[in-house]
């Protein structure tokens, strides 16, 4: 109901016209941009796309050619969140009414002002969460792993920082080692799990991967070298995460809702239009997901 | 003036890995002479001009050029000392205009692009030619080129200029031009190194001469006090009654008849080659001789021709194609077209006759049988290397030949292409060629013989056509015919 | 007596050269074998069974993709489509499993990459693409036009083995099952190179790969098929990049559109490391075995030495440099 | 001995005239790509031919222009540099490091100075050592990246939002328009580099070099100080480019230039600069690598989907290196 009242609000005539600027080779952004698609009709805004596979500098050049293109909202997920900064800046200066909002993840605290609002799992966060769940689940502490993802992407670096800062009032928890991937890619995952073992062996109690994809490969390599119950922990909750939660290979998977996200982001938008003002930063629930309330979602379907 | 030695080596030495190159080789040449120097193919004479030039260093011995003892040299010391060299191979960097190229390395002496190319022009037509000095070399036909490079080598006001065979890719034309250069140079009191295997000018041009055999001097005389025997008897060692083998007379039927044969460059060409026989080609410098050889071959595209080997039409599409039919090709080129400079003699044999070497479904190459066909070439064409794995870029030019045409005899080839097979190559050796062309016709196969010396031609071919421009202009019979008759066809 | 010093001497040299000659010539041994010792002292548990398997195992995809690149390079050539071409078949291949079985994904697969290889072929025979430079950006545009599609068939998203009805046992049969502590991926390979170093060393082939690559006028003049041994060299290259990208789905279960990102570079690198030349005309294909090692070890020896990944890129590229000048000067010393 | 004017020149005249839509294939791309776009402009409002658009062409053009001015000196020696993404990526994050510590031109007269030494250790490698100069640069493009990661333990740094001004800061030229600073760098080097190239005795010698290395050699040029220098300008060049980009950017990170090697590369092959050395220019591989920014930008409009975008770019890479094959090959018939 209130969906359409919002399209209402905007008149029935020409609909607002977006551009979702990420990263399209990254396999969570082709998702959230069709759940935008999904959902945008209702709003009366018309979405596309410009693609910059992972290169800062052409996610810049593409905000700019949103501006150029007389784009009224450009939702960005940025690539390289400090180096985005100054092509928002850019922006603002050219169309003072541009509307901007990041999506997924956030710039710096300091260029907020550059952006006018934010959705999206605070990465930091996930790396928290996934840590207090390990907390629960030993109580008396263990030693962990952490596979990180792409070095130098801003998820992988966020996740990492929120892990850590939780970690590190736990004593009783020992990081025997940490060692990120170059491209997010599940072999690489699967080879440094396979040399951790070899390192630690049995020692290893727990595993904080930093993307469900990549826990497919520690997966496999745990069940290679016969260990049981070491406990994984992944981001994302992706059709690959839910089903290893469901078949017990993977403790839980910390899920970043896109669709729920997608509809804030619209939302917020209307408010905007609306003339109202909206929160700059918007967390989205950090849900995580083990095989006790599984059942409680919907299996997405990326 | 005629005492003044402006070079003087003694007794340099030179070894490169399995060759004793230069052996105590000791030569002076005067100020204003033309100094020939001749030996076969390896003596060394190449390997000298480098040493001379500061390509290579040499081992041990002295040089003194203008009273300055040499020590160490780089290629541009020698230029700036006054030594020029004009290599066996061009030396030009052909995307590159002409007054660039002579004046290489020293724009800024030059003043610019501008002062270049003026101070080139004049060069240029202090000897006498006409090329336009903004030219890119590419575009340049081969005796063109050489003119820049007697330009480039009078720019840095050489005392001596070294041309090592300088006339291997010339016509008579061009040669005689040739030769009113290096008189005008010698005229102006600069000395000339010449090398070259064609002794008619070496007698023509040289006051001195030298002869190296096996990386030592034989003999330096003046050439008047020297004949043409005795020069060839201290080049190889024994003495060559003839020049050239007696004609083999062995021609039978028709073998392969080419009917309208036409591309971009030749027009309607047709031909008849009989079993047995040595067919020369003569024609000028782009008569478009080679273009008849490739298309034959398949080497080249071809617009319209007919080929009836033995009563049967052929198709040649490819070279492939071509050897299938039993015919092979010796190209002029030898070092783009002709070898594999960096692979080993052994290899460079083998190619064309691999397919024989091996077997089993597979096609595994029979190394004992690739090695003994190796073996079999170098001893039966007198190859000289140090080994069938030695690479053949070490191998002095002849030998390089010699490996070609090792090749081809061992596919037992009905037809034979020789393109320009002498050019290059030592007396000794070529003798040794022709006896092989010999061979070859008198075991049944035929030859087609292509060479821009006349001599050559006329003296081994059973038949010759005449070609101009892409065109068959007429067919004589050398014994018979004289050589004006023929030349005059020549020319068109 | 200076006769005698004199001699002394000259074998004092000649030692002293054949000992520098030795180790020039077995770099890649020596590095090899130091980084085992090293990495076992430092972390003995290297040298554990359950290590070697999971090196071994870890080495099937590039070694295929880097032994077929070994013949491109022969040839003459440099094929850059190998990312593109892991891309699409890695997904092509879990997309086929439903409609197909596992049997017939291999194989259209396997048939995937013969043609890829032959497009690139085709593409530089047809533009009479003589030289390396010709080749190398072509096959690059084709590794775009490989990684697009794979975008355009997977809609970027990672596709699961497990979402295949659980039928992917020959796959994972191929990646991750082992005989012994012997992965089949490896048993494969072997075979492979065995057969591959028989047809690049003794077979006509082979031996007309190396002319080719040597100098093709004097190939084609000589009567060998110039175009179809390019072409076949090509094919052979992407029939093993996509071997190696079967092995890859087969350990990893999953396959994502980005999937072959470097594989490229680091079987350019094995290639060269093992000694087979750039400038075509000469190859090693147990050379080539030798540098996938030097590379996948380096990075295992690393993990256990809890080297950090941004550290591992320099040493991986200060070892390669080094191992690089080691074979130049090796053929420098050859001349 | 002389040319005469024969038929055959006039016939030659013709093929001229033909051969100048090849040799200047780029610019007849871009001219295409514009004339497409105003077509398309009729149909919908993109903004494309705003002068706010055309100078985005530009700016995003303006950092992989000056990359492939530098590569133009080492492609000119026929040789090729794929270090310069790493090049790219470590100056952007060592400008910002050295800016905290020490004054704004000090540190960026610094970092030019260890792309330049970066440039010199590949010409050492290449030159004097004799290795290849594609696994050389390679291998050095791994290590540095890695260098860069190392530094910045693989977070983006931020820099001073006043660095920003460096390249985003405008000037208005000749009372005209309002230009970037980084365009008016891009300019200025542009020019420069290619007067250098054209006009100097430097500049001669590389294009000698590049022609025939071995005539050059022995006409007196100093060949290896020569090629060496050509190596430190495409690295130093390199560094200033990644001073630009993290200057606009606002920020450095190991992660860029990941894809400037090959595309930079690749532009300046396109452009008409040879691989095969001797032929070409700066203004040929700056209009090489404005024709790939032109081609982005339109098709950032035209296409909906991006995996089709990417899909065309990799063919128009294979079109266009086909047809410039194939042209050389119709060249080398005509000789
Ligand atoms: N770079 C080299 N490495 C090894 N051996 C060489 C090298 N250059 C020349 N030689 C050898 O030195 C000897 C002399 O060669 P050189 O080229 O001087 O002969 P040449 O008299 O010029 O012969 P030609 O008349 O065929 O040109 C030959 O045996 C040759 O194989
Ligand atoms: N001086 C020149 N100027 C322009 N083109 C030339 C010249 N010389 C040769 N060519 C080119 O060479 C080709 C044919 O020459 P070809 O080599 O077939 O003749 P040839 O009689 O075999 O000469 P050669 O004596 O060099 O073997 C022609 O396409 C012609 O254009
Ligand atoms: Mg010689
Ligand atoms: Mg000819």
């Amino acid at each position: 109901g209130g969906n359409k009242e919002a399209a209402g609000s905007q008149g029935t005539g020409k609909p607002l016209r977006a551009v979702w600027c990420s990263a399209m080779n990254n396999e969570s952004q082709p998702f959230a941009y069709k759940m935008f698609k999904k959902y945008m009709a209702q709003y009366n805004i018309e979405i596309s796309v410009l693609d910059d596979q992972g290169d800062a500098a052409k996610q810049a050049a593409n905000v700019a050619q949103a501006v150029a293109a007389n784009y009224q909202w450009i939702i960005v997920n940025p690539t390289d969140a400090a180096g985005i900064v100054t092509a928002f800046k850019a922006a603002k200066e050219a169309r003072p009414n541009i509307i901007i909002s990041t999506y997924s993840s956030d710039v710096p605290d300091d260029a907020e002002r550059y952006r006018d609002f934010f959705v999206g799992m605070d990465d930091a966060t996930a790396g928290a969460v996934a840590a207090n769940a390990f907390i629960e689940k030993f109580p008396n502490g263990g030693n962990i792993v952490e596979i990180g993802g792409q070095a130098g992407h801003n998820a992988q670096i966020l996740r990492h920082d929120g892990f850590i800062s939780v970690m590190k009032d736990h004593p009783e928890f020992k990081i025997l080692d940490i060692q990120n991937t170059e491209h997010w890619a599940t072999d690489e995952a699967q080879s440094i799990m396979e040399d951790f073992i070899t390192k630690y062996g049995k020692k290893i109690d727990a595993v904080f991967v930093h993307w469900d994809n990549g826990a497919t490969g520690v997966i496999s390599a745990v069940q290679a070298a016969g260990l049981n119950g070491i406990v994984i922990v992944g981001v994302d909750g992706c059709k690959a995460g839910f089903d290893q939660v469901r078949e017990g290979t993977q403790y839980a998977t910390i899920m970043n809702n896109f669709e729920t996200q997608s509809i804030a982001s619209l939302e917020l938008v209307s408010k905007l239009l609306a003339g109202e003002k909206v929160a700059s930063n918007n967390y989205a629930e950090m849900d995580i997901v083990t095989l006790a309330n599984i059942n409680e979602f919907t299996t997405p379907e990326w | 003036m005629d005492n003044k030695y402006i070079l003087t080596v003694s007794n340099v030495n030179k070894a490169f890995p399995g060759v004793k190159a230069l052996d105590d080789v000791s030569i002076q040449v005067k100020q204003g002479e033309v100094h020939g120097i001749v030996g076969e193919n390896g003596a060394g004479k190449s390997t000298l001009m480098k040493i001379l030039s500061g390509v290579y260093a040499k081992d041990s011995g002295t040089i003194i050029f203008d009273g300055e003892s040499i020590e160490k040299s780089t290629p541009f010391d020698s230029l700036r000392r006054g030594i020029s060299i004009i290599y066996q191979e061009f030396n030009l960097v052909e995307t590159m205009s002409v007054g660039e190229n002579i004046f290489m390395g020293r724009f800024k002496e030059m003043s610019g692009m501008r002062g270049t190319h003026k101070r080139a022009a004049k060069l240029i037509e202090d000897i006498g030619s006409r090329i336009n000095s903004h030219t890119l070399v590419k575009n340049l036909s081969t005796a063109e080129k050489q003119m820049v490079e007697i330009a480039k080598a009078l720019s840095f006001n050489s005392k001596l200029i070294i041309m090592d065979e300088p006339s291997s890719s010339l016509t008579n034309d061009d040669l005689k031009q040739l030769f009113q250069i290096v008189k005008l140079l010698v005229s102006q009191g600069i000395s000339v190194i010449y090398i070259s295997h064609k002794l008619d000018e070496v007698f023509e041009l040289c006051d001195t001469v030298t002869i190296m055999c096996d990386g030592r001097v034989i003999d330096s005389k003046p050439a008047s006090e020297l004949t043409r025997a005795e020069m060839i008897m201290k080049m190889v060692g024994r003495a060559i009654e003839n020049e050239f083998p007696e004609r083999p007379r062995c021609v039978g039927a028709p073998l392969l008849h080419v009917a309208g044969l036409n591309t971009r460059k030749l027009h309607d060409v047709s031909f008849t080659l009989n079993k047995g026989e040595i067919l020369g080609l003569v024609g000028l410098v782009g008569a478009g001789r080679t273009e008849i050889a490739r298309s034959l071959f398949g080497a080249d595209k071809v617009r319209s021709a007919e080929f009836v080997l033995e009563g049967e039409r052929i198709s040649i599409k490819k070279p492939h194609d071509a050897i299938q039919h039993g015919i092979g090709f010796v190209p002029e080129d030898r070092k783009q077209q002709g070898l594999i400079l960096p692979f080993s003699v052994e290899t460079n044999i083998s190619i064309a006759c691999l397919k024989n070497l091996c077997r089993g479904l597979f096609r595994f190459v029979s190394q004992s049988k690739e090695r003994e066909c190796s073996k079999r070439e170098i001893e039966n064409l007198r190859i000289k290397t140090s080994s069938a794995d030695t690479r053949v870029v070490t191998l002095s030019g002849g030998n390089q030949q010699k490996i070609i045409i090792g090749r081809w005899l061992e596919m037992h080839p009905m037809i034979l292409i020789l393109d320009e097979p002498t050019r290059g190559i030592d007396i000794g050796a070529k003798y040794e060629i022709y006896m092989l062309m010999k061979k070859i016709v008198e075991a049944g196969g035929s030859i087609i013989l292509i060479s821009s010396e006349f001599p050559e031609v006329l003296n081994l071919s059973n038949r010759v056509l005449t070609i101009c421009d892409g065109k068959v202009t007429g067919e004589f019979d050398p014994e018979v015919a004289s050589g004006n008759e023929i030349m005059d066809k020549v020319m068109g | 007596m200076t006769v005698v010093k004199h001699i002394v001497s000259m074998n004092d040299g000649r030692l002293e050269r054949k000992a520098r000659y030795f180790l020039l010539n077995h770099m890649l041994v020596v590095l090899l074998l130091l980084l085992v010792i090293v990495t076992a002292v430092v972390e003995p548990n290297s040298l554990s069974i359950g290590n070697i398997t999971s090196i071994l195992r870890r080495f099937g995809a590039p070694a295929f993709i880097a032994l077929g690149l070994t013949f491109a390079i022969i040839t003459g050539f440099i094929d850059l489509s190998i990312p593109g071409i892991v891309n699409f078949s890695a997904v092509l291949a879990i997309y086929l499993i439903n409609p197909l079985g596992q049997v017939g994904a291999l194989v259209v697969v396997l048939i995937f990459g013969l043609a890829a290889g032959m497009i690139n072929g085709l593409l530089i025979i047809k533009s009479g693409g003589t030289t390396q430079a010709e080749g190398l950006f072509i096959t690059f545009g084709m590794s775009q036009v490989w990684s697009a599609a794979a975008m355009l068939l997977s809609q970027g998203k990672t596709q699961q083995l497990r979402w295949c009805d659980r039928s992917y046992s020959l796959f994972t049969f191929l990646g991750s099952y082992k005989i012994g502590f012997v992965p089949i991926a490896m048993v494969v390979f072997v075979m492979v190179l065995i057969l591959l170093n028989l047809l690049q060393k003794r077979t006509f082939a082979g031996r007309c790969m190396c002319l080719v690559g040597g100098n093709k006028t004097v190939a084609r003049l000589s009567g060998i098929h110039v175009d179809r041994t390019i072409l076949s060299a090509f094919m052979i290259c992407g029939l093993m990049t996509v071997i190696g990208a079967v092995m890859l789905v087969g350990r990893v279960t999953t396959a994502s559109p980005t999937v072959g990102s470097g594989f490229d570079t680091n079987a350019i690198l094995a290639v060269v490391v093992g000694g087979t030349s750039l400038a075509g005309g000469k190859g090693n294909v147990f050379g080539t075995m030798l540098g996938v090692f030097l590379v996948i070890l380096l990075a295992n020896s690393m993990n256990l030495l809890g080297v950090s990944t941004h550290m591992q890129n320099v040493m991986n590229g200060a070892v390669l440099l080094l191992a690089i000048w080691a074979d130049g000067r090796k053929t420098s010393q050859l001349k | 001995m002389r040319i005469e004017a024969n038929p055959s020149m006039v016939q030659e005249k013709v093929i001229d005239s033909g051969k100048f839509l090849y040799e200047h294939k780029a610019i007849a791309g871009i001219v295409f790509l514009y004339a497409l776009a105003f077509l398309y402009n009729l149909n919908g409002n993109s903004g494309f031919f705003s002068s706010y658009s055309q100078t985005l062409i530009l700016i995003k053009a303006t950092v992989n222009i000056i990359v492939a001015c530098g590569v133009t000196f080492a492609v000119m020696t026929r040789s090729i540099d794929l270090s310069i993404g790493g090049v790219l990526a470590l100056s952007g994050v060592l400008v910002i490091k050295f800016m905290n510590i020490m004054p704004v031109w000090l540190a960026i007269l610094l970092t030019v100075l260890i792309g330049v030494i970066v440039g010199f250790i590949n010409g050492f490698l290449i030159v004097h050592q004799n290795l290849e100069g594609f696994i050389v640069t390679l291998g050095m493009g791994i290590l540095l990246k890695g260098v860069a990661l190392q530094l910045t333990d693989a977070h983006p740094i931020s820099a001073r939002l006043s660095f920003n001004e460096l390249a985003d800061g405008r000037q208005l030229v000749f009372g005209l328009a309002r230009i970037p600073n980084m365009v008016i760098i891009m300019l200025v080097i542009v020019v420069i580099s290619s007067l250098i190239l054209r006009y100097t005795q430097f500049g001669r010698n590389v294009y000698a070099i590049g022609g025939n290395y071995s005539v050059a050699k022995y006409s007196g040029i100093p060949v290896v100080r020569q090629k060496w220098i050509c190596f430190g300008i495409s690295a130093g060049l390199t560094a200033i480019a990644g001073i630009v980009n993290s200057s606009h950017l606002g920020a450095g990170n190991a992660n860029y230039g990941d894809m400037t090697a090959m595309i930079v590369n690749c532009a300046v092959v396109v452009g008409g600069t040879s691989m095969a050395g001797g032929i070409g220019g700066v203004w040929q591989s700056a209009i090489g690598v404005l024709f790939f920014a032109v081609m982005e930008f339109s098709l950032n409009i035209m296409v909906r989907n991006s995996y089709v975008i990417m899909l065309i770019q990799g063919m128009v890479i294979v079109l266009i290196l086909f047809g410039d094959s194939f042209g050389n090959k119709k060249r080398r018939e005509r000789v």
